[in-house]
């Protein structure tokens, strides 16, 4: 009787239609993905932290004191993209203004539209650069910083500089920095949490006392003490606060690949001599691993706030770097310069709520809970 | 019982040890350390320091040529920089083992005294804002869980996010600007613990003064847990709403409310409790964003204001004490989990 | 034929999961009888369980949702009672027992005080009456020792002995019905007899009290009720006294039920099978649920779902193949 | 049943097989007990048949199936094997417990396992595919292509259709899932398969066709089961010979005929007494009732393990382990009273 083990059910008679199997054969991760795009909130939010991420790697070509292009003597020039790409300046005399040093891009427009030679400048969109001292421009009167006004949309700080050039430069950073954050504190995170978890034993006792030794240290304390004496670039904060923020993730990913190990087809990898590696690897880290991506948005938001609040102490990046903290920090300063602090607030807490709102689309994806009630 | 915590607290010992050799050793290694300040205040006239940390460190090369090299000598020697690290190191530790932190340079004052008289501002605040955190989390993350899906539960979850999105120092600049009478309104001090008059004030005007001053950082302090424990405790009770227990008290025929209220909600505390002990630990050492907000002369101020100077015996002790701190909260969740979970006995 | 204790008409319970609707229970009409164990026996998914949770309406909502029926209880329709008269009828006339006796006990409460909870709420009793009478009840189901463990916690128990407490909460206010739902399913065989044999015990000293007893073997079916129930794709296939149903099996489905259970005589031989897999409660067939894996199957199968008829007295069959007296 | 049985030797034999997990405790985690889950056992398995392993949970049955494969080493760090697992490998006979990862490695091509949980042995995040193309990837040398028509062809003698190949497994029923974990057992042809529970988890309705799968591979490929389960039943249907363990130890080894009609160990009665019949009529009012609860193996009681439940218990139980004796037509008993 061959057909008697078949799994294969009967067939319907012509005319009867069963109802279509809904399954239909995708990875875990695509099904996630498509989970994610229907949340709607999330999904939005997404699309416009990404755009606003991507349009801001472009700032230099849109929000700078350097011209995008200058016309002099039948030549071409393109300062803002030489200065982003080769860091090269062009000097003020080679473009026919008579000043030392680089050029004044914005001077050089008024110039060059005086002298009616044909040539020209195309200045970016916001011709108002993060760094530039705005001292001497004849639209802000008065000592700064410069309550908002036209031309200068959200004022200017205590050194002149142009508020809103500085947000959106500052947004390019956070950002990064964040990612870079993550990045580091999850490759820490979860070497270390699979590790213990993988090989367990005496190793996760040890690894475990190590880690609750690095758990242990007061985090944003140290970071300061040591922020204030090393004088870290962007880099090297990220770094310093990837090393110190991946302690809860490796207790997590333990966790996971305790629970994942215990799992029989990890047995089964085993037993048809799968090499430690590919176990680890290959088996049990993408299973362990889909949890923790949903954090991912959270440790985001974590890094932008221990940025902006490192700057605010002043134990973030060098001055002058564009940052949204040390703003806040000047209007703390300057009670009565309430855009100081209202502006960078406003996009940090913007940038965060994106954030935020990604975070729990991802997190419903991932792990969409169906809490029911009885009565 | 006893005796897992006997041990627990000898395990303390080496962690203790490990983070201060590290830090330790970054402060003697890196530049900037305190003789160099010192060697700036000898030649400033003290002004080192001054106008925030942006400023303060770049005295770094060495100008020191113009100090005496007995008096190099002896600076190095009251910093222990004369010995190898290691022994500096145990010196140093050996000091903390009997009570002695060294002695601030900035204010010529033992650090355990100088740690000893702002430990009860941060305490103040701290407590007062970790209380007010977990009244209203509790509560509120249980009349989510009650009322999931409704207005109530995606009005407030959107409380929620905004919590979420404002760190508490940045909310607490926003309320310095708009009521700390700035532009906008004044209703608010500027900052501080309380008053300058305050010994001359009567006792209900102390106690309105108190008051005033505790208001805006205590919201701070609030904010800070309010996402996070509200959604723990929505998802912990929720959790449990699902597990099998209570589909057999209801079984049995219970009311809802001692169902929820009773079954359910003591095994969703479980996980808000313990969190409870590692917060206090943090709690109590003070928040430096928030202290350095609201000019609060707490420990989190005092911990900020000596990195700024490089008071490094003070840099060190404040650590000394948040680790002494962390340590003791996670004992604490420990005991906490011993008392509010019975099938935890720890041997 | 007396009053049955229970009489449940066309109950409906369907599940809502992402934008499916699942009909776990789809019409089923039923009666329990005073005195009998009424055993209720399917695969998964065949909403056995459903049914006999839908009588105390103790559905999980969302997903779940009693969508029609009625359920008499004492003159009553439980499902039409305000939440506040079904709860006295929980535990007090309808007591629960569930399969999983690990999870089913509140883990940071005393047995003692989970036990008496129930005489506490439905009876105007002291703490010390309850007390006593909780001890009374542990020593009842062979607790040893009942009084020194009525202040442990249910993690000091065994899975057997957990299970053992779990039926003294469920009979501690002498309910008319009890349900059991696959109760001895996650212990080992040995403790499972004990506990199945305990459970027949009791009932055997109460008059007019009954048990519906749910579970996925057959051989306790046997061993243990009066009549049984047989259930697939949400719906009754067959109803049957016991002796009855074991020889005279007349749903297919029934009788590939009993032919894939090895016999001493079959040793070697290969078993009989019902082809296919069980269906997903999301992807039932139109027509008779069984249609995609009914060795006789005919056209009208796949479009007509077949009435549930009374063949012989009490034994009813939802079968078109089967010939009999039209009910 | 048994007529593939070619070579003289057992395939495998077990001798004096200890098997002790450490419990750790103390803030130190350091080893405060053993839990002693196999405590001595020995047996032998003849190449083309099928022995039943059965007990209750502690009894420690599938503690012996991982052992045989090699597999508490490398998950359980601090496990103490100790005794014998020889087996008749290709390339002669070894002794499982004493190889290293690589001495090993070419062994686990000939044996083989299909676990219990048909839901949690498949990982997720592979294509079925994958999962049985598995063991070939990594024992035998072929192309992808070549790889790609074994696991077709394995499939389709599983009873699935090859469309299936690339589908996740959540997209499968137990039973069906069940058939990948047998076709991912048989892709290199091994020798023995040590299957744990392999229908347990299953509905009723599939179990039987998954028991037939088994028998027919078995016939067709040569196959010896080590059957390890609680159901006396199915273990009665399947095997050749019925292995009795309880607390850790054997109490009763004999043909299935034996065990499963006329138990001697006391145990071994009363199990059986305790499994429920299909037929109303047969109720059992005779059946041996075993008191109390199975103690845990970290306590276990002294001398003979089942004394403290034994209806023939009496004081010399507690002082002597009871050894495995002939009783005639070779079925073994560890105890002293019958």
């Amino acid at each position: 009787m061959p057909g008697e083990t078949s799994s294969h059910p009967n067939e319907p008679p012509p005319g009867v239609t069963l109802p279509p199997s809904r399954e239909e054969s995708v990875s875990v991760l695509r099904r996630r993905w498509r989970k994610f795009k229907t949340l709607k909130r999330g999904w939005w939010s997404f699309l416009i932290l990404l755009a606003l991420y991507l349009v801001s790697l472009l700032n230099p070509l849109l929000i700078n004191n350097r011209a995008l292009v200058v016309k002099h003597d039948g030549e071409y020039y393109f300062p803002a993209l030489a200065e982003w790409t080769t860091g090269k300046l062009h000097r003020a005399k080679d473009l026919g203004q008579r000043l030392i040093g680089e050029a004044q891009y914005r001077a050089l427009k008024v110039q060059y539209e005086k002298e009616g030679k044909g040539d020209w400048v195309l200045m970016p969109p916001y011709p108002y650069g993060p760094y530039e001292s705005l001292l001497e421009d004849p639209a802000l009167e008065g000592p700064p910083p410069h309550p908002p006004r036209a031309g200068h949309w959200l004022g200017t700080d205590d050194r002149a500089r142009d508020v809103f050039a500085r947000l959106a430069y500052g947004f390019r950073i956070s950002i990064t920095f964040s990612l870079l954050v993550v990045l580091i504190s999850y490759s820490i995170g979860v070497s270390v949490g699979a590790l213990l978890g993988f090989f367990g034993g005496k190793v996760d006792f040890l690894g475990q006392r190590l880690v609750e030794i690095w758990a242990a240290i007061p985090f944003l304390y140290t970071v300061i003490i040591i922020s204030a004496v090393v004088r870290p670039r962007l880099v090297d904060l990220a770094f310093l606060l990837g090393i110190f923020g991946w302690v809860g993730l490796s207790f997590y990913m333990r966790g996971e690949f305790y629970r994942e190990k215990s799992k029989d087809y990890v047995a089964a990898a085993i037993a048809q001599g799968d090499s430690r590696l590919s176990i680890m690897f290959n088996h049990i880290l993408p299973n362990a691993l889909t949890p923790v991506i949903s954090f991912a948005p959270f440790a985001v938001v974590g890094g932008i706030g221990a940025l902006v609040g490192l700057d605010f102490l002043g134990f973030g990046l060098q001055p002058p770097t564009p940052s949204w903290g040390e703003l806040v920090n000047q209007g703390k300063q300057n009670i009565m310069e309430w855009h100081l602090v209202t502006f960078p607030l406003g996009a940090l807490f913007c940038t965060l709520m994106l954030v935020v709102f990604i975070g729990e689309a991802v997190r419903e994806a991932f792990d969409p809970k169906v809490f029911s009630r009885l009565r | 019982m006893g005796a897992y915590f006997a041990r627990r607290f000898l395990l303390m010992i080496p962690t203790f040890i490990g983070i201060t050799f590290l830090v330790f050793t970054v402060t003697r290694f890196v530049p900037g350390g305190p003789i160099e300040q010192m060697i700036l205040q000898i030649e400033m006239g003290g002004q080192a320091g001054e106008g925030g940390a942006g400023a303060a460190a770049d005295a770094t090369t060495g100008q020191g040529a113009r100090i005496p090299p007995k008096v190099m000598a002896e600076l190095e020697k009251r910093f222990g920089f004369d010995k190898p690290l290691p022994l500096a190191y145990l010196s140093w530790l050996g000091d903390v083992v009997t009570g002695d932190l060294g002695e601030s340079y900035k204010y010529s004052i033992p650090v355990i005294r100088l740690v000893i008289s702002k430990f009860p501002v941060s305490i103040y605040f701290g407590l007062i804002g970790f209380t007010l955190a977990y009244l209203v989390c509790v509560p509120l993350g249980v009349m989510k869980a009650i009322k999931h899906g409704s207005p109530f539960d995606i009005v407030s979850s959107f409380t929620v996010f905004i919590g979420y999105s404002i760190p508490g120092w940045a909310l607490g600049t926003l309320l310095l600007v708009y009521f700390g009478g700035g532009t906008f309104l004044d209703w608010i001090p500027l900052g501080g613990f309380r008053s300058k008059n305050w010994a001359e004030l009567s006792a209900g005007a102390k106690v309105l003064d108190q008051l005033h001053h505790t208001i805006a950082p205590i919201l701070c302090y609030a904010i800070g847990s309010f996402a996070t424990l509200t959604v723990l405790m929505k998802n912990s009770l929720m959790e449990n709403l699902g597990q099998d227990y209570v589909r057999s008290a209801f079984a049995k025929g219970l009311p809802e409310k001692r169902v929820i209220f009773v079954h359910a909600l003591r095994n969703s505390l479980i996980p808000v409790c313990t969190g409870l002990g590692h917060a206090l630990g943090l709690i109590m050492a003070g928040s430096y964003l928030i202290e350095y907000t609201f000019n609060i002369d707490g420990l989190g101020y005092l911990g900020y204001t000596s990195v700024v100077e490089r008071d490094y015996a003070v840099v060190m002790g404040v650590l000394v004490i948040n680790t002494a701190l962390v340590l003791f909260g996670n004992v604490m969740s420990d005991v906490l989990y011993v008392l509010v979970d019975p099938r935890i006995r720890f041997t | 034929m007396s009053e049955p204790l229970l009489r449940v008409v066309d109950l409906q319970t369907w599940f809502q999961v992402s934008g499916m609707t699942a009909k776990a229970v789809s019409g089923v009409s039923l009666e329990v009888r005073a005195g009998e164990v009424l055993g209720i026996v399917g695969e998964s998914g065949s909403g056995k369980s459903v049914t006999a949770l839908s009588f105390i309406r103790l559905i999980p909502d969302p997903p779940g949702r009693i969508v029609a029926g009625e359920v008499w209880f004492k003159g009553r329709d439980l499902l039409k009672l305000p939440w506040d008269e079904v709860r006295k009828v929980r535990g007090r006339e309808i007591g629960m027992i569930f399969q999983e006796p690990m999870t089913s006990l509140n883990p940071v409460f005393t047995i003692g005080m989970q036990v008496m909870e129930p005489l506490l709420f439905h009876y105007d009793l002291s703490r010390d009456e309850a007390w006593e009478r909780a001890v009374q009840a542990l020593d009842g189901v062979g607790i040893p020792d009942a009084r020194a463990r009525m202040g442990d916690y249910p993690h000091q128990f065994s899975g057997g002995m957990r299970q053992r407490v779990m039926i003294a909460m469920a009979m501690i206010c002498d309910p008319a019905i009890l349900i059991a739902d696959e109760p001895t399913t996650a212990l080992d065989v040995t403790i499972q007899a004990q506990v199945m044999e305990l459970m027949l015990d009791l009932h055997r000293r109460r008059d007019g009290a009954a048990v519906v007893l749910i579970t996925h073997d057959l051989a306790v079916i046997a061993e243990t009720c009066s009549r049984v129930l047989v259930m697939y794709g949400g719906k009754v296939q067959e109803e049957a006294e016991v002796v009855e149903l074991f020889e005279r099996p007349l749903h297919p489905y029934t009788k590939g039920l009993m032919d894939s259970i090895p016999h001493v005589q079959d040793k070697g031989k290969r078993l009989a099978t019902i082809r296919g897999n069980v269906p997903s409660i999301f992807d039932l067939p139109e027509g008779c649920k069984f249609c995609t894996r009914c060795p006789v199957v005919e056209p009208r199968c796949w479009t007509e779902e077949p009435p549930l008829r009374e063949v012989a007295p009490g034994h009813r069959v939802r079968c078109h193949l089967v010939p009999g007296t039209p009910a | 049943m048994s007529g593939n049985a070619t070579g003289t030797g057992p395939l495998l034999e077990v001798e004096g097989l200890h098997v002790h997990f450490p419990v750790h405790g103390g803030i130190l985690r350091h080893v405060v007990g053993w839990v002693k889950a196999v405590d001595g056992v020995s047996f032998a398995v003849r190449p083309g048949e099928t022995l039943g392993l059965v007990g209750e949970s502690g009894s420690g049955k599938t503690t012996v199936g991982r052992a045989i494969i090699n597999l508490l080493r490398p998950t359980v760090p601090g496990v103490r094997l100790s005794g014998a697992i020889r087996f008749a490998s290709e390339g002669g006979v070894v002794d499982v417990n004493g190889l290293d990862r690589a001495a090993m490695h070419p062994v686990r091509a000939e044996i083989s396992m299909v676990f219990q949980d048909p839901y949690s042995s498949l990982n997720p995040r592979m294509t079925v595919e994958q999962i049985v193309g598995g063991p070939l990837r990594i024992h035998a040398r072929l192309t992808k292509a070549e790889i790609r028509e074994r696991v077709l062809a394995l499939l389709d003698r599983v009873g699935l259709q090859p469309q299936y190949a690339s589908r996740y497994p959540h997209e499968f029923s137990g039973g069906q899932r069940q058939r990948i974990g047998i076709a991912r057992a048989l892709a290199t042809r091994p020798k023995l398969v040590v299957a744990d529970e392999p229908v347990s988890a299953l509905d009723v309705s599939v179990r039987s066709q998954v028991i037939n799968l088994m028998q027919e591979l078995q016939e067709e490929f040569g196959l010896t089961y080590l059957f390890v389960a609680h159901d006396l039943s199915v273990v009665h249907h399947i095997s050749d010979r019925i292995a009795v363990m309880y607390l850790g130890s054997l109490c009763e080894i004999g043909t299935a005929a034996q065990v499963y009609g006329d138990p001697v160990h006391p145990y071994a009665k009363a199990l059986l007494s305790a499994v429920p019949q299909p037929d109303p009529h047969r109720r059992r009012s005779d059946r041996i009732r075993l008191q109390g609860d199975i103690p845990t193996p970290l306590r276990k009681p002294s001398g003979c393990g089942f004394r403290t439940r034994c209806p023939l218990a009496k004081p010399s139980c507690a002082e002597k382990v009871p050894e495995l004796r002939d009783v005639g037509g070779g079925r073994l008993v560890a105890c002293p009273e019958v």
